[in-house]
């Protein structure tokens, strides 16, 4: 269940503040570094919240912001939509076809669970690859970005775009923590730890996990369109596995199952691999072992040991759950085959 | 030409030829995967080792000492492995476990290229099986003969130790509940170890067959993975039938969907993999254990 | 045979055990009896290397055991039946029993696969199905014939009777009698009072981790006063 | 209130159960007895709906629910306790009661507040709570108790969603003399107007909440009627008593 | 006095294209150690890894264009992150050297004064061997490539110029890229189709089981292979091994071209390196050449540097090397070579053919000149 302890309100403002005075006061790349760790954020906190605390391990939440982007992408250069109206219809196509994936995968669990989505997101990624509307392999370039003048606000200095990259991630923390706290994020943690108790205490399970993972994927979606309009050109590399690999590595480091946990993720992330590549062609390996490191301190990723160390009160990792539960599920099957 | 009788053997063969390079890999994840509940990503990684250590061994000491050599290279890695990183895992659930194998996966792409260069190496193919067979009237590379008959007597050795021994209800036993089984004189670490090692040795194996085949690059492992994934799903976790269902499965659908629905060829089997889960979410022969 | 000394044991940071002391003699049967949360069951899964004890003694036969592996521990002779009985899923009946069976020769007059289904024939019936189909009840015969084929020197029975049919449970009582008088070695915890008082040889309640009363059947039947204080009746 | 005509399963060669059928009015309290492995709990799944019967039809309020789903037989009213702990381990006793009170009042459904601080939710929360004797552990989790506390929840959640037909499969197996004895209690504190379908294989217990008793052997009911013809049974004495009872 | 400048190196230093990054980086510091000698500049390289992704790559390049405010940037080995990047270079006016991403588009409708590409283009190598074919007497061909925007390019410009020649294409196809391993299925296909040889487009790891794959059925000898030389290029010969024997291939560069200014550069090359020098190790030498001699000609700064890129012309390994003033691309002799046995056992390339250099079509392309 999620809380709002306060170590984690001490941990967004710090975070929130650090934010702010180097979108302030960084060079050009720096600023960049600050959109770029929000748009991240923005992804790893929608896969945080149906896999943190659903159990819905999803491998397509790159693909669904790779869907966001694209969509963003052909209403505005190929439709010729207002960029904030495209961003809207961005949101919505990707919700709804998350929705559908949500419905449709809702049905099995652990490890089928990330199979199945991983099938959806490379269809996904094979069918922009190949279809030329798309762009196939080039992409498609020209992006423009949404036109603030009116608010007096220009989205192209990168220093304005940054803030809004950060103002759209604080909304997102907001709604995501809310819908979590919400009867919706209660009743989905209650299947993640029992799906067949939620069942006979009347929940309809499948409309739950769909909602979620549809909210999930508008939230992605926010985060490709921003994406998108962060460098102006969309490719089909987006939506390849390996980018919701690293999402949920993001998520899994910060600490799955807190939101403020993977937002820490991705300032990790991303800080570590600008710093570790600038010294190394080799960061793929550096990065790799500092990641197994983390993982084997058997602590819920970082701020997971934060909150080990600084918080009396210990919530269950999620992890811990779900590692419960695809056991059980597994040994389930067996079961079922015999009969 | 589809009405030849020869495109459908040639195209079977191929078929058949990929599904057991599949099978060979796939068998060693399901194993290790479906027995101990163990998602290795690295799988592939340890394929690709298994595919340099073949060439490199295969330099020196021919074809036949480099399909010896692999393996057991592998599976000493395994070995590693399994003391320093997975004997720690094994209780820590699904997604750390993806974690440090996906961690485990960069880690050996750049060691790979530190150790062998980034640019592709390959084996050459053993004299004995450079040549073509005739088979149904159609002229066949002797050695994706050598593969598919490989394949299919892997398959069978397992079949047998794993149905006639008890070791298969020990491991299974030990997956279920491992500190029932240990208070039942099970020594479950011990055995899991044997199990993690021949699912590498197996993955070496798979690599040691592939590079004559391939071209051995540092990333050829990460291309396996989804294809490896793919199967064991579709089959289900953890199970010989599984395994051999899927790889054929898989083989079968990429190799006629390539050559007779190009434009469809790689949606179809994502398409495939959606739909199974769909109609049987544990896949189609989940392992009783 | 089974002693335990001042042992300290239990979850993580909250300690369940403290200072449990506690004796089960050669060829008797001890039953341990308490609330609900007492600790009983901890104390037996402190005793199969299943929680590390974290100080204290606990020897078998003479040998310490404490801060064994289970492998070694069950393989000294020690046969336990979990409360959560713990069957093996994914295996069939005769699987889960062969798992026993095959592993641990029978001594001559020993429990073999066939004695046991004389003892449970519900079992026989079952003999293909996976262990989760079983019923509740079904299982628990699994439990305790799985245990029985491994020959033990000690049998360990937590809660042997939960949810047993009142025929089953008779039939139960007089198969661990006859146990008894083989002169198998128990230990037995038991909500079920007069199921353990007429089994035991020896007594001992525990409350809040420790030893609080130490008897024999006859003393703790006729100690009211105990009952009442220790476990509620 | 709950019928079932005919109710048949089987699986492979195994007859789990045959032909049950069985008639609950409104407030009846009906405990269920026979050897294990009669098909009790399977009896209960197919009432639920976890398990489809071959043939049969059950009927809750008059109404045909056999081709309904769980969930759907849940929020009509209709609430089961497991035999083996089915229950939110990462979760606190409040949260797991919590959940399927919120489930109960509508508010699981809700994106715009948090269900489990309600005020109909922990109200329901509490008297649950009161009436299984959990008042002590409402903020420890789940995986930190004891089993017998473990059982009482099990119950617990089976209540919280204020059932208007409630099955109870074993609540009392595992549970102690004293909290057995509270269980009694609790019976006689439910509102007569529940319907009340207990498996138990503690004589006492059931002899003394029962209006009615059913007898289940190899999936078939052998014996239909009041505790007092149940007591004077031989049938029952030989399938399921057997010399026990005076132990 | 000496001047600094400031260049920004953009590669794949990790990921797939590594080994090519690797090649090109090694000629490109190789070129300035060579020529920069005398030019009174001197280099300060900034080098970042592209990933070859066009994300990646785009928000390098931003970086060493709005933060290390480099004069000029070289490199690029993927034509996704040319294409992503174009706008910036183009905007911001700081020159960039191409050293390898060969999509026509760049020096076509895309085509902007500040690129300059010192390596190729995709239909220049292929354009070529079109008439080349005929004149050998085959005019049924079975085209296969890699399903990609390069592949797509290469397999086309090659069927354009074989149907005007003359020739017939009986069979097409187009593989998925990167994630075809075994070509069985296809290569049976093109066995049965009738043509007369096959003309093939891969590169990397495709290239080298490709053309096994192709040996290993026993193709080679009634169906001659044909492609862009990229299929047996240094890089990959000897991993093919003796089934690339006898593929004739068309290629900007190849080690084995006979001229003075190629034998210095294989000299030195594999002194540095340690093995012969690709084609992709030409593009680096051959951009760092480029811009030493516009530095000579006095160039100082971005503007002036662009400038002068555009009127490079020298003669190289790869012979008489010029830039195209109406669309910035290079224009060189494109040569026909076969692998042939060398000694001890490894494969050389056996120059047939040096077809004469040939500029691009405009293509759309509207060229302003820098001054
Ligand atoms: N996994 C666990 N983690 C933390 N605490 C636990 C755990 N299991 C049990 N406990 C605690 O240990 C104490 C003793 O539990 P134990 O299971 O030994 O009781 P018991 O005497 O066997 O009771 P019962 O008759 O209910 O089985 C209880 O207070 C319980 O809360
Ligand atoms: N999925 C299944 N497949 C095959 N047989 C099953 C399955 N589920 C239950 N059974 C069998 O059906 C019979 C009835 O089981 P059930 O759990 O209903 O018994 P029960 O009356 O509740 O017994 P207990 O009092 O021991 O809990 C058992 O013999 C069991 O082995
Ligand atoms: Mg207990
Ligand atoms: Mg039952």
């Amino acid at each position: 269940m999620f809380r709002h302890t306060s170590l984690r309100f001490w941990a967004l403002g710090l975070i929130a503040a650090a934010a702010v005075l180097r979108a302030l006061t960084a060079e050009y790349f720096g600023v960049e570094m600050v959109a770029e760790i929000a748009i991240l954020a923005i992804l790893v906190i929608a896969l945080d919240m149906v896999a943190g605390f659903g159990g819905m391990v999803s491998l397509c939440h790159g693909a669904l912001m790779g869907a966001g982007a694209y969509a963003y992408a052909m209403l505005t250069v190929k439709v010729g939509l207002a960029p904030s109206a495209a961003f809207a219809g961005a949101i919505a196509i990707t919700g709804a076809a998350s929705w559908l994936i949500g419905a449709v995968c809702g049905r099995s669990h652990g490890i089928y669970f990330i199979m199945a989505t991983l099938a959806f997101g490379q269809m996904a990624y094979s069918l922009v690859f190949e279809q030329p509307v798309f762009g196939g392999d080039d992409g498609v370039s020209g992006v423009p970005r949404i036109d603030l003048s009116l608010i007096g606000l220009d989205l192209n200095d990168p220093r304005t775009f940054a803030f809004a990259c950060l103002f759209v991630l604080g909304f997102v923390y907001w709604f995501a923590t809310h819908v979590l706290q919400a009867g919706l994020g209660r009743t989905l943690t209650g299947i993640m730890h029992n799906e067949q108790r939620m069942r006979a205490l009347g929940v309809n399970v499948w409309r739950i996990k769909a909602d979620m993972f549809g909210l999930a994927g508008m939230i992605a979606a926010a985060a490709g369109a921003l994406a998108a309009q962060h460098v102006m050109f969309v490719s089909p590399g987006l939506l390849n596995w390996t980018v919701s690999g690293e999402a949920l590595v993001v998520v899994i480091l910060g600490g799955l199952g807190t939101i403020i946990g993977p937002v820490i993720g991705a300032i990790a992330f991303v800080a570590l691999k600008h710093e570790v590549s600038a010294h190394t062609d080799y960061w793929h390996l550096v990065v790799g072992l500092i990641l197994i490191a983390v993982v084997m301190s058997r602590a819920n990723g970082i701020f997971g040991w934060l909150e080990q160390r600084l918080s009396r009160a210990r919530p269950v990792p999620a992890r811990d759950v779900i590692a419960h539960q695809v056991r059980k599920d597994l040994a389930a099957q067996g079961a079922l085959e015999d009969a | 030409m589809q009405a030849d009788l020869g495109f459908w053997v040639l195209q079977g063969l191929n078929a058949l030829q990929l599904s057991m390079l599949l099978f060979l890999l796939s068998v060693g994840l399901t194993v290790i995967f479906g027995l101990m509940h163990f998602v290795n990503l690295a799988h592939g990684s340890l394929y690709a080792l298994g595919a340099y250590a073949a060439a490199t061994a295969g330099a020196a000491i021919g074809f036949w000492g480099g399909l010896l050599v692999a393996p057991l290279a592998v599976a000493a890695l395994g070995v590693v492995l399994y003391l320093v990183f997975i004997r720690r895992m094994r209780r820590a659930g699904p997604m750390a476990q993806v974690l440090v194998t996906f961690g485990l996966i960069f880690v050996m792409l750049d060691l790979t290229r530190i150790i062998w260069g980034a640019q592709a190496l390959s084996a050459p193919v053993p004299a004995l099986l450079d040549g073509r067979l005739t088979i149904l009237g159609v002229e066949y590379p002797a050695y994706r003969l050598f593969v598919i008959a490989l394949g299919l007597a892997i398959w069978g050795v397992l079949a047998l130790v794993l149905s006639r021994t008890q070791i298969g209800a020990m491991i299974r036993a030990g997956v279920d509940n491992d500190s029932m089984a240990a208070c039942m004189g099970i020594d479950v670490e011990r055995m899991f170890f044997l199990v993690f090692c021949v699912g590498c040795a197996l993955a070496g194996l798979a690599g040691a067959v592939a590079a004559p085949l391939l071209s051995v690059t540092p990333d050829m492992g990460l291309q396996i993975l989804i294809p490896t994934l793919i199967v064991i799903v579709i089959g289900g976790l953890g199970s010989l039938k599984g395994a051999i269902a899927g790889s054929l499965i898989y083989g079968v659908v990429q190799t006629f969907g390539a050559v007779l629905f190009p434009q469809l060829a790689s949606i179809l089997i994502y398409g495939l993999l959606a739909a199974v889960l769909i109609l049987r979410p544990a896949g189609l022969f989940p392992a009783k254990g | 045979m089974l002693e335990l000394n001042a042992v300290d044991s239990g979850y993580g940071e909250t300690q369940v055990l403290h200072g449990m002391t506690v004796t089960a003699q050669a060829g008797r049967v001890l039953a341990i009896l308490g609330r609900n949360g007492a600790g009983k069951s901890t104390t037996l899964k402190t005793v199969m290397g299943l929680l590390p004890a974290k100080t204290g003694q606990i020897t078998f036969e003479g040998r310490a055991i404490r801060s064994g592996r289970p492998y070694d521990i069950a393989r000294m002779g020690l046969g336990y039946v979990p409360e959560t009985r713990d069957i093996f899923r994914s295996l069939t009946v005769r699987e889960n029993l062969e798992l026993a069976a095959k592993r641990f020769p029978a001594p001559p007059g020993g429990w073999t696969m066939a004695r046991v289904l004389e003892l449970f024939p519900r079992l026989g019936e079952r003999m293909a199905n996976g262990g989760m189909q079983l019923s509740g009840g079904e299982q628990q015969m699994l439990a305790i014939a799985r245990a029985l084929l491994m020959n033990p020197r000690l049998l360990i029975l937590d809660e042997p009777t939960e949810g047993l049919a009142p025929i089953i449970v008779k039939l139960i009582h007089d198969r661990l009698m006859d146990l008894k008088q083989t002169g198998l070695s128990m230990i037995l915890v038991e909500q079920n009072f007069g199921f353990a008082t007429s089994l035991a040889d020896d007594v001992v309640i525990v409350s809040k981790g420790q030893i609080v009363w130490t008897g024999t059947p006859d003393e703790i039947r006729a100690d009211a006063e105990a009952q009442h204080r220790w476990l509620g009746v | 209130m709950l019928e079932t005509r005919n109710l048949s399963k089987s699986f492979g060669a195994i007859h789990v159960t045959r032909n049950v059928s069985l008639k609950l009015e409104r407030g009846e309290r009906r405990v269920i007895l026979g050897p294990n492995g009669a098909g009790k709990t399977t009896l209960f799944n197919q009432l639920v709906g976890e398990i489809t019967p071959d043939k049969g039809q059950v009927f809750l309020a008059g109404e045909d629910v056999t081709a309904l789903s769980v969930q759907a037989r849940a929020r009509r009213g209709l609430s089961r306790s497991y035999q083996k702990n089915t229950l939110f381990d990462g979760l606190t006793v409040e949260e797991n009661l919590g959940l399927a009170a919120s489930v109960t009042h509508g508010h699981w459904h809700n994106i715009r507040y948090d269900s489990l601080t309600r005020r109909d939710v922990q109200d329901t929360v509490r008297e649950v709570a009161e009436q299984v004797r959990l008042m002590p552990y409402l903020h420890a989790r789940v995986s930190d108790v004891s089993y017998g506390v473990r059982r009482q929840l099990e119950v617990g959640v089976a209540l919280a969603t204020r059932p208007l037909v409630l099955l109870m499969d074993e609540p009392t197996s595992g549970v102690g003399p004293e909290m057995a004895k509270g269980f009694h209690e609790l019976l006689s504190d439910l509102p007569r107007d529940l319907t009340l379908l207990i498996i138990e294989h503690d004589m006492d217990l059931a002899f003394a909440v029962a209006d009615s008793i059913t007898v289940l052997n190899y999936g078939e009911v052998v014996f239909d009627g009041s505790p007092e013809e149940a007591r004077g049974s031989s049938l029952l004495k030989d399938i399921y008593l057997g010399a026990w009872e005076d132990a | 006095q000496a001047e600094d400048i400031k260049v920004g190196l953009l590669l794949p230093f990790s990921g797939v294209y590594a080994a090519l990054g690797e090649e090109i980086e090694t000629g490109f510091r190789l070129g300035l150690d060579t020529f920069g000698e005398g030019s009174g500049a001197s280099f300060e390289i900034v080098r970042e890894d592209s990933e070859a992704s066009p994300p990646v790559g785009l928000a390098k390049t931003r970086k060493l264009v709005m933060q290390d405010k480099v004069d000029v940037m070289a490199g690029v080995v993927s034509s996704g992150v040319l294409g992503a990047i174009r706008d910036v270079v183009d905007g911001a006016k700081v020159p960039l050297i191409v050293a390898n991403a060969g999509n026509d588009e760049a020096t076509g409708e895309a085509c902007s004064p500040w690129i300059t590409r010192m390596s190729f283009s995709n239909q220049q190598v292929n354009r070529p061997m079109g008439k080349y074919l005929v004149d050998q007497g085959i005019t049924k061909v079975f085209t296969i490539g890699a399903d990609y925007a390069a592949g797509q390019q290469m397999i086309g410009a090659f069927a354009e110029a074989f149907k005007a020649a003359g020739g017939e294409i009986v069979g097409q196809e187009f593989t998925p890229f990167q994630k075809t391993q075994d070509f069985g299925p296809f290569l049976a296909k093109a066995k049965s189709s009738g043509a007369q040889a096959v003309y093939a487009f891969y590169a990397g790891g495709e290239a080298i089981s490709f053309v096994k794959q192709y040996d290993s059925f026993g193709m080679k000898d009634a169906l001659p292979l044909y492609g862009a030389g990229f299929l047996t290029s240094q890089l990959y010969v000897d991993a093919q091994g003796p089934a690339a024997q006898g593929v004739i291939t068309a290629l900007h560069y190849v080690p084995t071209i006979d001229n003075e200014a190629n034998k210095q550069f294989v000299e030195a090359f594999k002194a540095k390196a340690g093995h012969l020098p690709s084609e992709y190790a030409v593009h680096g030498y051959d951009a760092a050449r480029a811009l030493v001699e516009a530095v000579k000609s006095g160039a100082t700064d971005g503007e002036t540097l662009g400038a002068a890129l555009q009127k490079t012309s020298f003669d190289g390994p790869r012979g008489a090397t010029a830039i195209d003033p109406a669309t910035n691309n290079i224009v060189q002799p494109i040569y026909v070579y076969q692998i042939v046995a060398g000694e001890g056992g490894a494969q050389t390339q056996k120059v047939l053919a040096q077809l004469p250099a040939e500029a691009d079509p405009v293509n759309g392309c509207e060229m302003a000149l820098i001054n």
